[in-house]
């Protein structure tokens, strides 16, 4: 395979460097997004080529990124927002909720709010509060919103030009552990593999699925990699789009092998886990072995730092679930 | 009230304005004739959905009794490439901006969340979620200024954004970050509050205890009090904010000073919060009669004319009546359209399931 | 029994009539809540006995209610705020998720919002836009939380002074389409008889069990009655706690008839009925005849009114169901 | 600049302020020297928090390096029994509240959240959600207003709450909303920015384009602006605000025109965004230094007195320095304390899944 080696943030740069080239009508707004370049450098160097009425340094206030967001939308424009941390998404909940969601629906679609917010999300980075958030089922949650969240470099440059294409709003969530993990990039190629809502097979396994996005893709291929020295094939899903699901990867799977694990950073209750529980559960109710289980961070909030390691799904609890499905 | 603009006294005459006299010196008999007009079939208008909504045609109405001047005001000062952004009151811009009476029902009968199509009349959706829509409309600006479309001199090119929003509504988060994006990125956007000085049942001095016009000096742009009952000062108003935004000198805030005649909506009961008394006082500063009166002690509307204007408005009541009954039902399964650009098929799979009961129950009816 | 006969809203006034008696560190807060009395009536003749300190009409700005009743808290009050309309909740999602939901657990317990938030929610009263939504999943989902909804007078009644008095905020939902129905209530017992995180039976049935909350109770209970007249026994469980949720009676009930239907008005994909659905599969595997099954709100946003019928579950759903699984 | 509060200038010379000088007559030698030591030690101790960063101590440290002044001044005019709500980056007040220097490391270290009790120093948690906190000060001063503690005369009892908050903060919704509570309310509760020009890297043109302190006049009520650099000024100006809500006058904003002379935090690289001509300007602006010229210039400081200050500083660093890495690491088990203030037995089952994990890597591990 030929490509350009890039890390996951140079990787979503790039896509939006040829998203901005290829539409005029795409431009970048956030807090910091311009002469700095974003905190994570996701927008580096995008102020300086393509001025900045294109990749716009913003108020202090999310709200008003995404509510203007909305307003530039509907003059024909693409902007992809830029929310600095996972914590900071709720001043803009209202509008992401109540207008970005429901604009097609209300108008009847003749309004359109083609609004990408990304996020960068995740902890395990040793941050301090409100910066290790999953938020993501409160979006998945929310009827008329898609959800996606890439894994590794290659989908990060594909998956948010595909977003930025998208007529519907998307919420974006970059896993922003895995920013600086190293991969591949077709940045060349005319077009991308898969499309924007499919899930991915990373790994075939035969006795049990564990099911994956963002952050905790590469842990569970690292708990399969141990599972398979223990003699257990143990496969792995990457759900990539969160919403809509892709069901027929998900259900072909738990059929296929009679269990499954789900696997998420956010609390547990009522999250995106409890839905692919439910409806595995209830669609392959003869085919399964064992229950699905879930393995998430707990329903407490993320905790200091210092107590993440404990508090963040790993390789050992990964493994723990494979057992107990096993057993 | 030396703070306030008027140029048409509440007895109907009109007094002079050096600042805002310019904006309407176009406005020459024929004009205010279609202004009086205006403000007398959106009455009418407004009339006959309360009477709809009595007889159960519709959930709900949010009348604008007491407000036709400060609406018809603005709506006419807009350009039709100009862009509204409404609150859930708005039937005057709707009616200035062309928009059916019929599609202004269809929210409220719950046909519809919409009604008309926003790019078509250069008027955004209702919007009931306070204060949302201005950022909509400064983003919508901000849009305009990159479209080049700002101080270019050429009138069919520059284009401005009037946002609406109420009294209330100043209280709002999103209002005052609304004020700080269109004051940092110089907007063309104007801010037009009809303080009609009621929020449901609070009174004003629940969100301000300062005029609210003044609110904007402290975002670094004017703001400006209008007689919110006097039609012509708040088309000269308005018209001078907008242009003022299309020359490229940014935003405003336009204070409309009037009152809630009615009630906050049908549901309302304002007998319980607030007394008659105020209610008369502004009753004497009726925008319709002011504008009438002005009409009859210059001779510019004769008899004959004001009845035939009643029976237009009488006309126009009878199709809001029968088209109100007669708007079609919206079909069940369209829950499931425009949720999307392409319906996904776990939603394919939901509406499947809608058909099937849908069917099952035409089986039983059967 | 004895009692006074009331609705659910003027029950809900009478315990925080009680409330406000029985705690001068009570207040209530929120928009019209005043002299008007709520759009419900809920505070009706409120503010009038006990004064505009305690009982006050706000600036229209829910960030702002909620927002200061953190600091009020903090001060040693018990504010009781009022969210007009579900619809609006989301400008105070911020103040509610990052800041009210985690004050305890941030502050090793050294500093708690004893705040509860009480918003009328789900539809089916012919209303606009906003003013029928169900947002408990967003709320269940987020740690630190605990989130509660009466659906009978006596409950209302109770647990409105129940959830005041809890040390932890409480979101505090009303099913505003049950806000007239009546009901006996207890006002001159000393005590509640319920604590208030206990779910009830409210109905036993050996076939099948249907759980609920808020409004889809009484639904439930008129689908049980339907289906008891076509032979099937049916049960109705009341969850009345959302987040905790008790999960002894849930699950014993999932054992003991292997059949078990959730139906709430909220939208499917990750709401309250995933949670269940996957905990019960999870720990009663062995004991499930059939696949649980979930009767919800689709996934779409609320459509206008005079389509509300058939995007709401009602009785023919949950019977649909209940024969699903039976089947 | 005359709109600038300023009792000190960059020199270290008292210059006179008819309005100001009344706060600060009770300032004498004494407490021009305290007022310095405080300067000095708070910058000692960020200085060595931020080498801890550096050496991996820290996960993160929001340097206060140039807005000594602001806070001292304004911690320092604070009563034992009024209330602080900071933001993350207000080491020097806490230091004026009494609060541990390690105490404040916790949260950079990552072993909490919080790190002291907010009753105990009437000093509110850091709060990093932008502007958040400003409306908790609004309503912690509701219910001083509603305990009677405004206005009394009685200065045991009169209360007043000062929210920090800084120049990008003032962009946020919340921070607007709470100027109108605070106003329409009355409370006693003084609006204390830091405009230190940057909000990370945005320059204070992304916020506004008026100097901060008129905001305030768009809500109805005064604000100020004031040399953050000068200690005394700030002191004088806090106070007068602070009085001034106690005694039932309502809210004030005070805009502490200061410079952020470090790095964001330490993840950031300002080089990336501003220019070292910036620094240079506002080095010659100093707080800690215009004070040391005062006391020097006056006599009021000998070289023993600046020596024994020094060791104390360099004691206090060494404090934090051990301090620091003796601070105990948290009980993993703890995740489930004080979420609740009972545990519910599904947490409690989720707490013995940790338990479990951690008995058995223990059996791995041995
Ligand atoms: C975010 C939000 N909160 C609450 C409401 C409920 N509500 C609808 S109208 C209204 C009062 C609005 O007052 P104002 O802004 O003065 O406008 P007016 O109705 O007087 O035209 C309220 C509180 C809402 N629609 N949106
Ligand atoms: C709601 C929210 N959005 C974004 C952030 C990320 N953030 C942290 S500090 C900061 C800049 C704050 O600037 P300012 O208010 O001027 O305070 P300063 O850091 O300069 O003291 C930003 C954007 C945040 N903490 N909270
Ligand atoms: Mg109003
Ligand atoms: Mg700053």
């Amino acid at each position: 395979m030929t490509g350009t080696e890039l890390t996951l943030s140079k990787a979503i740069n790039a896509g939006l460097r040829r998203a901005l080239e290829s539409d005029p009508r795409v431009m970048l707004m956030g807090e910091d997004v311009g002469r700095l370049g974003g905190v994570f450098r996701v927008t580096d160097g995008l102020a300086k080529d393509f001025g900045e009425d294109r990749v716009m340094d913003t108020p202090l206030a999310e709200s008003g990124i995404v509510g203007t967001a909305v307003g530039l939308a509907l003059r024909g424009y693409r902007p992809v927002c830029e929310i600095q941390f996972d914590g900071f998404v709720y001043p803009a909940f209202d509008q992401i909720v109540t207008q970005v969601a429901k604009m097609r629906f209300r108008s009847s679609g003749q309004a359109v709010a083609s609004v990408v917010v990304r996020i960068p999300y995740g902890g395990g980075i040793g941050a301090v509060e409100h910066h290790s958030e999953s938020p993501e089922a409160y979006f998945v949650h929310t009827p008329g919103l898609r959800v996606v969240t890439p894994s590794t470099p290659e989908d990060g440059y594909w998956m948010v030009q595909q977003a930025i294409a998208s007529d519907d709003p998307v919420i974006f969530l970059e896993p922003k552990r895995r920013y600086w993990d190293k991969g591949l990039v077709q940045t060349d190629a005319a077009d991308p593999q898969a499309p924007l809502f499919a899930g991915r097979t990373e790994r075939a396994g035969t006795d049990v699925v564990l099911v994956a996005y963002g952050p905790m893709v590469r842990t569970c291929l690292e708990a399969a990699e141990v599972a398979a020295e223990e003699g257990h094939s143990v496969g792995v899903l990457n759900l990539r789009s969160l919403s809509p699901l892709d069901w027929p990867l998900v259900l072909d799977a738990a059929r296929a092998t009679g269990r499954m694990v789900v696997v998420h950073e956010a609390s547990r209750r009522a999250g995106l886990g409890a839905e692919i529980a439910a409806r595995v559960s209830e669609e392959c109710f003869y085919s399964l072995e064992a229950p699905v289980l879930r393995v998430t961070g707990y329903d407490t909030p993320y905790p200091p730092s210092r107590m993440e390691e404990v508090w963040l799904p790993d390789v050992d609890r990964v493994l723990d679930a494979v057992e107990a499905v096993l057993a | 009230m030396s703070d306030l603009v008027q140029l048409l006294t509440p007895e109907g005459v009109r007094v002079a304005d050096d600042t805002y006299d310019p904006w309407v010196a176009d406005v020459d008999d024929q004009t205010m004739r279609s202004l009086y007009r205006d403000l007398v079939l959106v009455r009418r208008f407004d009339t006959e959905a309360v009477a709809l909504q009595r007889q159960g045609e519709l959930g709900l109405w949010a009348s604008l009794l007491g407000q036709e001047g400060a609406q018809v005001g603005a709506g006419r000062a807009l350009r039709a490439h100009d862009a509204a952004f409404p609150t859930y009151r708005e039937h005057g811009v709707a009616w200035c901006r062309g928009v059916d009476p019929l599609d202004v029902l269809g929210l409220f009968r719950g046909v519809t969340l919409g009604g008309w199509d926003p790019r078509r009349h250069g008027m955004h959706l209702y919007t009931i979620v306070i204060g949302a829509q201005t950022l909509h409309a400064t983003g919508y600006a901000m849009g305009v200024q990159r479209d080049g479309a700002v101080g270019t001199g050429d009138p069919d090119r520059d284009t401005a954004v009037l946002a609406f929003f109420g009294d209330g509504a100043t209280s709002q988060g999103d209002v005052n970050e609304a004020f700080i994006w269109a004051s940092v990125t110089n907007a063309p956007v104007v801010f037009f509050c009809q303080n009609n000085q009621w929020a449901i049942s609070e009174p004003l001095e629940r969100q301000s205890r300062i005029p609210l016009f003044r609110r904007a000096h402290g975002f670094g742009f004017p703001g400006v009090r209008v007689d919110g009952n006097d039609v012509l000062a708040c088309l000269a108003v308005t018209r001078a904010a907008l242009a003022r935004a299309r020359e490229g000198s940014g935003p405003m805030l336009v204070e409309a000073f009037t009152y809630r005649m009615g009630a906050h909506t049908t549901s309302d009961d304002p007998t319980r919060y607030r007394v008659e008394a105020e209610l008369e006082q502004w009753r004497l500063k009726d925008p319709v009669e002011r504008v009438k009166a002005y009409l009859l002690r210059g001779g510019l509307a004769d008899p004959d004319w004001l009845d035939a204007l009643d029976a237009e408005a009488e006309q126009l009541a009878e199709r809001v009546r029968t088209g109100c009954r007669a708007l079609p039902e919206p079909d069940p399964a369209a829950v499931f359209d425009h949720v999307y650009a392409v319906l996904d098929p776990d939603l394919a799979a939901q509406r499947d399931e809608i058909a099937r009961m849908a069917a099952l129950l035409e089986q039983v009816d059967a």
